[in-house]
């Protein structure tokens, strides 16, 4: 695949877990690609499955919706409910041709700054092994 | 069978226990149509047979303010056919509908036609009885149906390119009417994603995107609420495969959380619960 | 009159494709719509009626009325027009007399619409006889008939061995360049017509505005918008802007529906047309009694899409002959 | 076409391009907004007369339609009076002055006033409706012998919705004219009448001898204005009433605003009740 091609990632990043595991990530001078554009989000239960179908239709390459581990959320659910909506949208928007490598969900702690640069960087190579995507191409 | 039906139709209309009821009637050209009766001697204009198809739930949202205003809101009597009592189950378990404001006819169901065509959907149905009713009618067909979802599986064994293609092609032929959504009993939002100005989900333009988005959107918001009962498929004008998404929708929840929309009205349903130690693919 | 072979005429069509956008009937899943086509042998040339009206092409589903550019030297707006000449071929007459409909309103009254007088322009249209009347169609009750040619610019009808051809204005005789055609005596088959519906003229209309008859049609309209895209005469529109990719903003027009939930709600939630009844009993008075009383024609040529594809079977053919009833 | 003021219209769709030069509160939630346009041409073509409206464009979310406040014979500057409600003026509530807007007209028909000279005058605004009849009095108080008479009964829901307060000195001061106020609900500084403005209207109690009445308001306080003047003897000639609509292109052509065959941005907005009473459709 042309390795030149630099993925537009959207990253819904948890304010108490992974959001800091990002900042850690940073503060500790760990290398992650810079493809990733970080929304900060209250708590990844907050992440509206249509919040990453408008990613995608906006043009994102890839989407990642980032939250604590199961029974570290804050709000003591949040990261429930997203288990139970993104293994359902996951298969959907595979379903209409949005490959399922394209949209990661995953827990990342607020200790775990080489973790997150780490999923960053995976998932950045497996979103430039499948090429663009920018939901806008469906127009063309 | 129209007879017993209507004579309970007449019953009910004339002790006042309802102040409409809905049905079907002879349409022009051959066609059937839903009929709404308010008065006892027009009972007679019900009809039921397998030309009827329209799922009559989705009326009782325009029946739940008083129609005069001070009234209590009216009572309705309603025929049901096997799906449309599983979208009826869905509406009372959302507290859309109370349930005795309604005098509910089921009907045993042997599959229903479109232009003469026996429809996919009912070959497959393994229901042939409604499940909430307070009178059932006809006797229980032998044939049942099995889900396999084949339909479905044809276009998973597809590659995200071909389905991708497949997709584009339909939605591009979406004329953005919103009869599958005006169809659906399950879509009663004041105001929809595809009208908010507030967060604007979606522009006006009648582009591709905005049409994927629409679709995509309205087949996620069904999950663990869709009946199946086909009333989008067949209001389209331009034949749009929609079953297609739904059915698939239909399919994972099943799968992932053991669950087929409007069995009961205690199940949580399965996006507003979870099991803590699940495991789900991620 | 001269007449022509399908093979001449296919041939001819597709020399016009190198310099005009050839729209067209083409078969698109199990139905006919009128499409760019890009060569001659797409073209579906034996269909009752298509799915779509050419109201796309002149009143587009959506089209940008301007970009705003906002530059360092401030504001400035771009209209964009259009490109290519067009030509659109197989129009049926109640097609063609829909668009003249829609003149009354966007060409002859004050200020013309200038998106929809250069579509109107730059496209020829050539008109194609039906054979004979679809089920749904009433097109003999507005004044129509299923060969008539006045309102396209070239008109042909199919009889045996090809098409006859009839020049109905100068811009088709323009287009005709070589086509090879040659004398033609026969005469043109005649199109059983249909006996008339009864349409109320549209002084009699305000009398049955408060009637019952309308809370009884409307309790089964789903309050879709599938019967006014599908008709050709319907042209309510929307305009918001929107940003486009490169920051730029965008005015786009595109097709509402009367008959859309909150179509007259003004900001701060007043509505003069809350329920479905009023909605649906607007879109038969706009048709048949206000659009003649301020415009001039009938806004309804009788093609019965609305009457083929309504879920509900909301029959305008039974809705004319009701109210004339009333 | 009434509204013919203005004669070549090149694209009608297309707006003139103007710069904020002024923006003020006039209540909760209600800004005055001075537009200056920047083509000398357009300021030419845009002659309007007190009554009509203009859509107002709020770049990159769409346009509106908002009666025009100014007077024409006071200079260029075009004034517009936005309650913020929906998406577009909450987006012009968010700019300032040098900021670029767009303007679209004029539209519409205007008041009667050269019908309404030698006669008492009665306005009667509720809210921001008072904003269209602004111009009127302005034109009244700049010709005042023209004129007889002049009643303003101004109302709104509570005494920070009032607008053009700062003027209402003017207005009192000017001779043969009374400024009457009420609020549906007061507040402790509020020491004028408290309840509708059709309680103020009967307490006033204007003589419909040789009188013309003109309202506007939210459509509510019209239909029962409408009634107490009829109550008060006016006759449906006196009575003129100016309506809003939804609409999308001021001119007739989108279909939007139409009350049975009449249409708001074409045959209005300014009506008398003769026609607003054969209207099929209620606005």
């Amino acid at each position: 695949m042309t390795t030149d091609f630099e993925p537009q990632i959207v990253g819904f990043l948890c304010r108490w877990c992974s959001y800091p595991g990002a900042d850690l990530a940073g503060s500790s001078r760990i290398i992650y690609p810079p493809s990733l554009r970080v929304i900060r989000v209250p708590c990844s239960g907050r992440v509206d499955p249509l919040f990453v179908l408008k990613a995608f239709q906006e043009g994102a390459d890839g989407v990642m919706v980032l939250g604590c581990h199961p029974g570290d959320c804050h709000y003591m659910e949040g990261n429930y409910h997203v288990r139970r909506r993104y293994s359902l949208m996951h298969r959907l928007l595979d379903y209409i041709g949005i490959e399922e490598g394209r949209l990661l969900v995953d827990w990342v702690s607020a200790s775990e700054g080489r973790r997150f640069a780490e999923v960053a960087r995976e998932f950045t190579a497996q979103v430039q092994a499948l090429g663009p995507w920018g939901g806008k191409r469906i127009d063309s | 069978m129209i007879a017993e039906i209507r004579a309970k139709a007449r019953e009910l209309l004339e002790n006042g226990q309802v102040r409409c009821f809905i049905g079907y009637e002879e349409g022009t050209r051959g066609r059937v149509r839903p009929a709404f009766v308010y008065e006892p001697q027009d009972v007679d204009r019900l009809i039921w047979d397998e030309r009827c198809t329209h799922n009559l739930a989705v009326y009782l949202h325009q029946f739940q303010h008083p129609l005069k205003r001070g009234e209590e809101p009216p009572r309705v009597g309603i025929l049901v056919k096997p799906c449309d009592s599983r979208s009826l189950n869905v509406l009372l378990h959302e507290k859309q509908i109370e349930r005795e404001r309604l005098y509910v006819i089921g009907l045993t169901c042997n599959g229903v036609r479109v232009n003469g065509q026996p429809q996919e959907r009912c070959q497959r149905c393994s229901e042939r009885v409604p499940l909430v009713y307070n009178l059932v009618m006809g006797d229980v067909p032998k044939t049942i149906g099995r889900e396999d979802y084949a339909d479905v599986a044809r276009l998973e064994r597809m590659s995200p390119a071909e389905r991708l293609a497949f997709w584009t092609q339909e939605f591009d032929r979406c004329i953005r009417c919103y009869a599958c959504r005006q169809a659906c009993p399950a879509c009663y939002c004041f105001e929809c994603v595809a009208e908010q100005l507030d967060p604007p989900w979606m522009g006006i333009a009648m582009d591709l995107s905005q049409k994927q988005f629409f679709h995509v959107m309205r087949a996620y918001h069904l999950a663990g609420r869709c009946s199946g009962c086909g009333a989008c498929e067949e209001a389209c004008p331009m034949e749009i495969p929609l079953s297609l998404l739904n059915r698939k929708i239909a399919k994972e929840v099943e799968a992932l959380f053991e669950y087929r929309a409007g069995q009961d009205v205690e199940t949580p349903p399965p996006l507003a619960t979870f099991k803590k130690e699940e495991e789900l693919p991620l | 009159m001269n007449a022509t072979t399908r093979e001449s005429l296919l041939a001819w069509l597709d020399g016009l494709s190198k310099s005009m956008t050839l729209i067209a009937p083409q078969a698109v899943e199990e139905q006919i719509c009128y499409r760019p086509i890009a060569e001659s042998s797409e073209i579906v040339l034996d269909f009752g009626r298509t799915d779509l009206p050419a109201k796309e092409y002149f009143l587009p589903s959506t089209h940008v009325l301007f970009s705003i550019e906002r530059g360092d030297k401030g504001v400035s707006i771009e209209e964009p027009s259009l490109e290519r000449e067009r030509v659109v071929f197989g129009l049926r007459p109640c097609d063609a007399r829909a668009l003249r409909v829609l003149d009354a309103l966007f060409l002859e009254e004050e200020p013309v619409d200038p998106y929809y007088a250069e579509r109107r322009e730059k496209t020829t249209l050539i008109g194609l006889a039906c054979r004979e009347m679809s089920p749904e169609c009433f097109c003999t009750s507005l004044g129509l008939a299923p060969d008539d040619a006045s309102d396209v610019d070239l008109m042909l009808t199919e009889v045996d061995g090809g098409y006859a051809v009839q020049v109905v204005t100068e811009k088709g005789r323009v287009l005709l360049g070589d086509l090879i055609m040659e004398e033609w005596e026969g005469t043109l088959p005649q199109v059983t017509g249909r006996e008339e519906l009864p349409i109320l003229e549209a002084e009699a209309w305000p009398q049955h505005f408060n009637h019952a008859y309308w809370a009884h049609l409307a309790d089964r309209c789903l309050s879709c918008r599938l019967c006014t895209y599908l008709c050709p005469t319907c042209r309510c529109f929307d305009v918001r802007d929107y940003e486009t990719p490169n920051r730029d903003i965008e005015r786009v027009c595109a097709w509402d529906s009367c008959l859309a939930e909150g179509y007259r709600r003004i900001a701060g939630g007043h509505d003069p047309r809350p329920t479905k009844m009023e909605r649906l009993r607007n879109r038969f008075y706009c048709k048949f009694c206000y659009y003649p009383k301020d415009f001039g024609p009938i806004a309804c040529v009788g093609c019965g899409r609305c009457i083929a594809k309504c879920p509900v079977n909301v029959d305008i053919a039974e809705v004319l002959e009701s109210v004339a009833a009333l | 076409m009434a509204w013919a003021t203005r004669k070549d219209w090149g694209n009608p769709y297309r707006p003139y391009l103007g710069t904020l030069v002024g923006v003020r509160d006039l209540a909760t939630d209600i800004k005055m907004f001075q537009v200056e346009l920047d083509d000398a041409e357009a300021r030419k073509d845009f002659a309007y007369r007190p009554g009509q409206f203009a859509f107002v464009s709020a770049f990159g979310v769409g346009e509106a339609p908002f009666g025009l406040t100014s007077t024409p014979l006071r200079g260029p500057v075009l004034e517009f009076a936005v309650n913020k409600v929906g998406t577009v003026t909450s987006a012009l509530h968010g700019l300032g002055e040098g900021d670029t807007v767009g303007v679209r007209g004029p539209f519409g028909n205007w008041f009667p006033l050269d019908e309404m000279k030698g006669k008492n005058v009665i306005l009667l605004g509720g809210g921001i409706g008072g904003a269209p009849l602004r111009p009127v009095i302005h034109t009244i108080l700049d010709n005042r012998a023209d004129y007889g008479k002049l009643a303003i009964l101004w109302a709104a829901r509570s005494p920070s919705l009032l607008v053009f307060t700062e003027e209402f000195d003017d207005w009192r001061a000017a001779p043969h004219t009374e400024l009457h106020l009420t609020v549906d609900r007061g507040d402790e500084t509020w020491t004028d009448n408290v309840g509708l403005i059709t309680e103020l209207l009967d307490q006033v109690a204007p003589s419909p001898e040789n009188a013309v009445t003109v309202t506007c308001g939210p459509p509510i306080m019209i239909k029962f204005t409408l009634l107490t003047l009829e109550k008060l003897g006016f006759t449906p000639e006196q009575m003129i009433v100016t309506l809003e609509a939804k609409m999308k292109c001021g001119m007739g052509k989108c279909g939007r605003c139409n009350l049975g065959e009449k249409y708001v941005c074409t045959d209005g907005p300014v009506f008398s009740y003769v026609e607003v009473a054969r209207f099929l459709e209620s606005f």
